[in-house]
């Protein structure tokens, strides 16, 4: 099966031609062909998974795409344990998303191209994660961007949506000019875009480390575009403009993680050069903190989370950057299934009451039961509690760093994670708990129908479990399967693990102190700390900040060249075109400086000889028989002289 | 004994005078009979040429009966032309006739 | 081959016109399917050439060679290789197009149809021609249907820029001449054959080939165009009838990389090796400098006018790298050009026929009421900012590999071009998002839909678009002989 | 006794010249003509050209001349029109006539003809009519036809609509 596993990915682009070119009107084919691709796709993916399991690979197969003299630019299959896990999570998290869009878009005018655009996505998403070489990876790179560009401005009418959509694109597009240009270092510098032969040429040294550390660099901003790292970061909270569902499957669990899939796959540059490796460190690292701060004052449910995204995807950054590539791809799978859940669930809020705003949320649970249950399981997942999904992968990432000895990330990692625990929380309580505080909007709230709340259940015990595949103790499941050159098993650090619970339990009881008990006002607490609490909650001024710089200057520089072109280049044009004229008429002789000016000066001199020559031609036959007979004397007298 | 000389002077007298014929008489009748000196002048030449340097060829004598011949025909269309103009136009004189005028 | 195919293309048209011209003024319908179908039948040639083309020949194929002015030794020579095969296919598929989107003409529709068929005659001549003054010939053909083509059939200020693109052009196409006469009394013995003179390019001397390639250059470059020499091009486009102005974006701006490709490289090798840095500059300029102005541009029209000078700018990097990928980036590019923005063309112009105005701020939100024609245009500008799966993204690509490896260009100028993707990005976002998205404005309430003529001419261009984004393996491997051929010939 | 005959001739023929090109009456000036040509055909005679002579006495006396006197006749009133006949060049012309008649008249004496050694005069009619019907057969039709033509033109010209 391994070498046909391309169809997985083109299952879903069958269904997206199927929808778009025959089922475009038909609301029941779309969403049953859409979601039977993608179910199918599921399945092979498990077949694949226990393949690369029994043989991890890995595993590729070549195609041709262009190839001439001295130039060629193949694709290719690249299976190995990494790809079969994302596989799996890409299929699972896309299949729920897709039953769940079945409630959630319910009753939308676009219904049918809205499944389209999901599994064209869900095409791009499985491409690039079988994708053999950086130029493939590139190619679906970009894909998902367009699905997501597609997908955040679905509801175009809304101004914000359609500028989100198109804020996302450029700013991805932008972290992607990197990419491009670390596609052309390693092609300078490998000669090839295959992840084998590149991974091969660094391992052997065959590449100057200069080199290896631009391209490395240089890639990696592709993935700060797309995992919204910082300082690119400022797309992610307005792309949740769009569909919820929308948001659970491409910016919180899979897209936003294909900067850390690409990260991964770059490991090699960041194992053989240090500053590479400590400068992505650092990025992921302030990305958490950064993203951590702001995400504790937003009041948009889907903004908590989004910033929330931002700083988990920081988190796993910060694991590659310190090596951890086992760390790093464990903690993109458990957040992918708790993220996921979290966002469907907000979804299923939304629906219900018809606002993002949690100030006017509260006491859900009664009303929305199994929502709420769910939600709160993937919060203390990604608070990082005992047992769950989220504390394993957690630790893994702090032992990482411990064992890396970089301390200030470690004390920025631990902080960081008391922040998202308070943040959760503070969530969870004002929607879920204590009194509505819109009480027209609680009486029409309703629990959602089943093919919403059966992903979220299926979810929620991936949430609690998932991580379980990591424990030190179970032979180190995960670590042996996904693994960089040679498993890697840590010893289980206690302390570690004690501290991590004990920060985010402190996270969660402030949150419960100030928001369940109401035992500290956190209106005071705003108050007490303005300055503070005005910068975070205006998300460190980095909109208004690009806003007044880059933007700016982009516009101002554009109509500077376009005043340039038009005064200067056109107006040279014009001027040598008007300087011709004036000179023509003037002089009435040869116009060097205009393409016809030696034709129109001979046309002005034959003009101006014959207006004077004119007068001659008087018509009467005598005269001009006389110039004749004159002209003849003429010639005679010259003849004779 | 009259020379070539002679001939060609009193042939070249004759030209001029069909000349200023031509470039004067303002009646095209006039012009007309001009230009009839002057072909005549051209025969005297021919056929003083072929008298004194080609005698046996009589070449001259025969261009000048075509130039008669030519010269006839001229008269006959040119007579024809000052009739019609003198029909639509009622002038024959040639200085009014300038519609070729810029 | 017996059947003189590019001959048959050639005067096909031709003949058209002729038939056109002797029918009566009053039977506008005869007149266009007439000249639709002749121009179907230029198109189908087309299309039997390119299967016939045997790719893995770099030498000229289909040749036709016949004795003309002797005196002069020159003579009616024509070939193709796999530089003007895909040019021909281009020709031939938009200028069938492009009358086919003239239908709505019904001003002098005779004039109209019949210059356009001598304007087609023009350009299969200068992409077959293989004799200086065959080439000479050509080029100066196609100004004159243009100019009174954008001069009669134009918008309002359509005398201004006829007169810009003929002066403009006419003065590109004198410094050719002046290359064309050097060439021919440089060469010993005096020859126009341009297969003869690229044989000999051995024995010119340096500064010979400096001086020459400048004016081939300039003239070319125009025709390009290059910037600085790109103002006609907004004016022309914007003034001329929605199909002059796709002949002109698809197959027009391409003579110029053409003849720089087909001429000034091969022949002055040295002289290109020694340009190579400015040539890839003005590319990395054009580039930035399109999108930009592009990005500042309010009629939509202008908008890809300027667009086109952008993308021409990667052509002129993907030259000056002088190596096959970066060559096979420039060809593939004119090709994606002429499909992308001819379409882009032919789609403001369903667009300009309904609503009467260009202006982008004056939409808004469209894409609700007319839903494919929005997606067909979201097509076209994803394609045209380098979309992957689309014909954009593998020419740009070719282009930066190309020039990247290529030794003769700085590194930093092909690092610096690559912002123009963003930058294209943001103008072509920018224009969707204003045009299509949004609330609607209710001027556009009564906006109907794309007509069934109107998609039967951008169906194929769209198919065409995505077929050499997904599998650019026929097109590169068409080109790629020749143009490795030429690039060894230059660099040695 | 050639010479005085000559200059009579000559004498003739420039004074009825004259008076062609200058009197007023356009009648008297076909007259005038008549005697020119009769001046003419007496100086071919002199020049033994007798079958020149005959053809000028026929067709430019005979035919020519009273042609130009029909159309005078049916051109204007033959009494009493006293209008200007020259037109306002007169002076200019005859510069003109004068320096050019004096420039001819310097290149014929100064040119040095090859006279022919035999001047003895010889009946012509006879070879004439032969080298029109060998030599100059074609000139000959081909002249025939244009005067057919010029019948023809002339006809068509002046003919009353």
């Amino acid at each position: 099966m391994i070498e046909y596993s391309y169809i997985i990915a083109f299952l879903p682009l069958l269904s997206y031609l199927l929808i778009v070119f025959f089922f475009s009107k038909n609301n029941k084919v779309a969403h049953t062909v859409s979601i039977t691709a993608i179910l199918a796709s599921f399945v092979l993916s498990v077949i694949v998974f226990f393949e690369v399991l029994a043989n991890h690979g890995p595993h590729i197969f070549e195609y041709e795409w262009i190839s001439m003299p001295g130039f060629e630019l193949p694709l290719s299959l690249y299976i190995d344990p990494l790809a079969a896990v994302m596989l799996l999570v890409v299929t699972i998290v896309s299949s729920c998303v897709h039953i769940y869009s079945v409630g959630y878009m319910h009753g939308d005018p676009r219904y049918p191209r809205f499944f389209s655009f999901l599994s064209l996505f869900s095409f791009s998403m499985l491409g690039l994660v079988i994708s053999g070489t950086f130029f493939g990876t590139f190619i679906f790179w970009e894909l998902v961007g367009l699905t997501s560009y597609l997908l955040i401005g679905f509801w175009f009418e809304k101004k914000v949506a359609a500028d989100a959509g198109k804020k996302a694109f450029v700013t991805t597009k932008i972290g992607d000019l990197g990419f491009l240009a670390g596609l052309l270092i390693l092609s300078a510098a490998a000669g090839t875009f295959n992840y084998s032969e590149v991974y091969h040429l660094i391992e052997n040294n065959q590449i100057p480390v200069i080199f290896i550390t631009a391209a490395g660099i240089l890639m990696f901003c592709g993935a700060i575009g797309k995992s919204a790292q910082f300082p690119l970061h400022v797309w992610l909270p307005d792309a949740m403009e769009g569909p919820t569902p929308v948001s659970a499957l491409i910016h919180a669990a899979t897209m936003v993680a294909a900067g850390v899939y690409l990260t991964a796959r770059i490991m090699s540059i960041i194992v053989v050069s240090h500053s590479a490796a400590i400068t992505i460190a650092y990025i992921g690292g302030i990305t958490a903190l950064l993203a951590a701060s702001i995400g504790l004052v937003q009041n948009d449910i889907k903004r908590v989370l989004a910033y929330s995204t931002v700083s988990q995807l920081g988190y796993m950054i910060l694991a590659l950057g310190c090596g951890g590539y086992t760390a790093g791809t464990f903690h993109l799978m458990t957040h992918a299934f708790f993220k996921a859940l979290l966002f469907l669930g907000a979804g299923s809020v939304i629906h219900a009451v018809h606002t993002n705003d949690i100030q006017f949320m509260g006491g859900l649970s009664k009303k929305m039961p199994i929502t709420s249950k769910t939600f709160f399981i993937a919060s203390l997942s990604i608070a990082g509690i005992f047992p769950l999904s989220g504390f394993w992968s957690k630790d893994e990432i702090f032992a990482t760093i411990l064992h890396e000895g970089h301390w200030f990330l470690l004390v920025l990692a631990v902080l960081v994670a008391g922040m998202t625990a308070f943040y959760m929380f503070r969530l969870c309580f004002l929607t879920f708990t204590g009194k509505p505080r819109d009480e027209h909007a609680y009486e029409h709230a309703h629990e959602s129908p089943n093919t919403m709340t059966y992903p979220l259940i299926f979810l929620a015990i991936l949430a609690v479990c998932a991580g379980w595949v990591g424990i030190p103790w179970l032979h180190h499941g995960y670590a042996s399967f996904v693994y960089f050159h040679h498993p890697h098993h840590p010893e289980p650090n206690f302390a570690l693990m004690i501290i991590g619970t004990i920060v985010a339990l402190a996270g969660i009881y402030l949150a419960y102190l100030m928001y369940y008990k109401r035992a500290i006002d956190p209106v005071k607490m705003a108050e007490r700390f303005k300055p503070v609490y005005t910068f975070l909650f205006n998300k460190w001024y980095f909109d208004e900040l690009y806003m007044g710089t880059v933007i700016r200057f982009t516009y101002w520089f554009m109509e500077v060249l376009f005043r340039f072109d038009q005064v200067v280049i056109d107006g040279f044009v014009n001027f040598c075109g008007k300087f011709g004229l004036f000179n023509s008429r003037i002089w009435m002789t040869f116009d060097v400086y205009v393409v016809d000016g030696a034709v129109n000066g001979a046309g002005y001199i034959t003009r101006w000889f014959a207006g004077g020559l004119r007068r001659i031609q008087s018509g009467a036959v005598q005269n001009y028989a006389f110039v004749i007979f004159l002209g003849v004397v003429l010639l005679i007298l010259f003849r004779m002289m | 004994m009259a020379t070539l000389d002679h001939y060609l002077i009193l042939s070249a007298i004759l030209f001029c005078i069909g000349i200023f014929g031509l470039l004067t008489r303002r009646n095209a009748i006039g012009v007309l009979m001009s230009i009839e000196l002057m072909f005549n002048s051209a025969n005297i030449n021919f056929i003083a040429f072929s008298k004194f340097i080609t005698p046996e060829a009589l070449t001259g004598q025969i261009f000048a009966v075509f130039v008669i011949t030519v010269a006839a025909a001229e008269a006959a269309v040119g007579l024809a032309i000052v009739v019609l103009m003198y029909r639509n136009f009622d002038i024959v004189n040639v200085d009014n006739i300038n519609f070729m005028k810029w | 081959m017996d059947f003189p195919i590019l001959t048959y293309m050639i005067f096909i048209p031709l003949v058209g016109m002729v038939v056109v011209m002797t029918m009566r003024k009053e039977a506008h319908n005869a007149i266009r399917y007439t000249s639709s179908f002749f121009s179907l039948v230029v198109f189908v040639l087309s299309c039997i050439l390119a299967i016939q083309y045997d790719s893995s020949i770099p030498d000229m194929q289909f040749v036709e060679n016949v004795s003309w002015i002797p005196s002069l030794g020159i003579n009616y020579f024509l070939g193709v290789d796999g530089i003007s095969v895909p040019m021909l296919f281009l020709t031939g598929l938009l200028s069938f197009i492009s009358i086919v989107a003239s239908f709505g003409i019904t001003n002098r529709v005779k004039e109209y149809f019949a210059f356009f068929l001598l304007l087609e005659v023009g350009m299969i001549g200068v992409f077959c021609a293989l004799d200086f003054f065959l080439f000479y010939i050509f080029w100066e053909i196609m100004l004159v249907p243009m100019y009174f083509l954008i001069g009669v059939w134009g918008g309002p200020r359509k005398e201004y820029a006829a007169i810009k693109f003929f002066l403009y052009t006419l003065f590109g196409s004198v410094l050719m001449l002046v290359g064309i006469i050097a060439l021919y009394f440089y060469a010993e013995p005096h020859t126009l054959n341009m297969m003869e003179l690229i044989r000999r390019n051995s024995t010119y001397g340096y500064t010979f080939q400096l001086i020459v390639f400048a004016a081939f250059y300039v003239g070319f470059a125009i025709k390009v165009p290059a910037w600085p020499f790109h103002t006609w091009l907004p004016d022309a486009h914007v003034e001329a009838p929605t199909a002059v102005s796709v002949i002109l974006a698809g197959v027009l701006l391409k003579m110029g990389t053409y003849g720089l490709m087909r001429i000034s490289y091969p022949m002055f090798p040295e002289a290109a090796v020694y340009y190579s840095i400015p040539v890839a500059l003005i590319g990395m300029i054009a580039i930035i400098y399109g999108a930009f102005v592009s990005m500042a541009q309010k009629d939509l029209k202008k908008l890809v006018a300027y667009s086109s000078v952008s993308h021409m700018g990667y052509c002129m990097l993907g030259l000056a790298a002088l190596t096959t990928a970066g060559w096979a980036g420039c060809m593939y590019q004119m090709f994606s050009h002429g499909v992308l923005t001819g379409a882009l063309f032919l789609l403001v112009g369903v667009l300009y026929d309904r609503a009467h105005t260009r202006e982008i701020a004056a939409f808004g939100g469209i894409g609700a009421k007319v839903p494919l024609f929005t997606g067909i245009f979201v097509l076209f500008g994803m394609g045209s900012l380098g979309l992957p799966g689309l014909s954009g993204f593998v020419a740009e690509f070719m282009t930066f590999i190309g020039a990247f490896n290529s030794g003769y260009v700085y590194q930093w100028i092909v690092i610096v071009s690559i912002l123009g993707v963003v930058l294209t990005a943001g103008y072509i976002l920018r224009m969707v998002q204003n045009v299509f998205l949004g609330p609607l404005n209710t001027r556009w309430e009564g906006l109907t839909e794309i007509n069934g003529r109107e998609l039967f001419t951008v169906i194929p261009l769209a198919v065409l678009t995505i077929l050499l984004g997904v599998w650019p393996k026929p097109l590169v491997s068409m080109i790629s002989v020749s143009i490795d051929n030429i690039v060894k010939m230059i660099t040695g | 006794m050639e010479l005085p005959i000559f200059y009579i001739l000559a004498a003739i023929i420039i004074v009825s010249a004259l008076f062609v090109v200058t009197l007023r009456n356009i009648f008297h000036s076909a007259l005038m003509l008549i005697l020119c040509f009769f001046g003419v055909a007496g100086l071919y005679v002199t020049l033994h050209a007798d079958f020149l002579a005959a053809v000028q006495v026929l067709i430019y006396v005979g035919a020519v001349t009273i042609l130009m006197i029909f159309a005078v006749m049916l051109t204007q009133q033959l009494t009493g029109r006293k209008i200007q006949q020259l037109n306002d060049q007169p002076l200019p012309a005859a510069l003109i006539i004068l320096s050019l008649l004096i420039l001819l008249i310097v290149s014929i004496t100064r040119t040095g003809f090859e006279i022919a050694d035999n001047l003895e005069p010889m009946p012509t009619v006879g070879t004439i009519g032969k080298a029109f019907m060998t030599t100059y057969v074609l000139p000959f039709e081909i002249v025939s036809v244009v005067l057919l033509v010029a019948l023809i033109g002339a006809i068509v010209i002046a003919r009353r609509e």
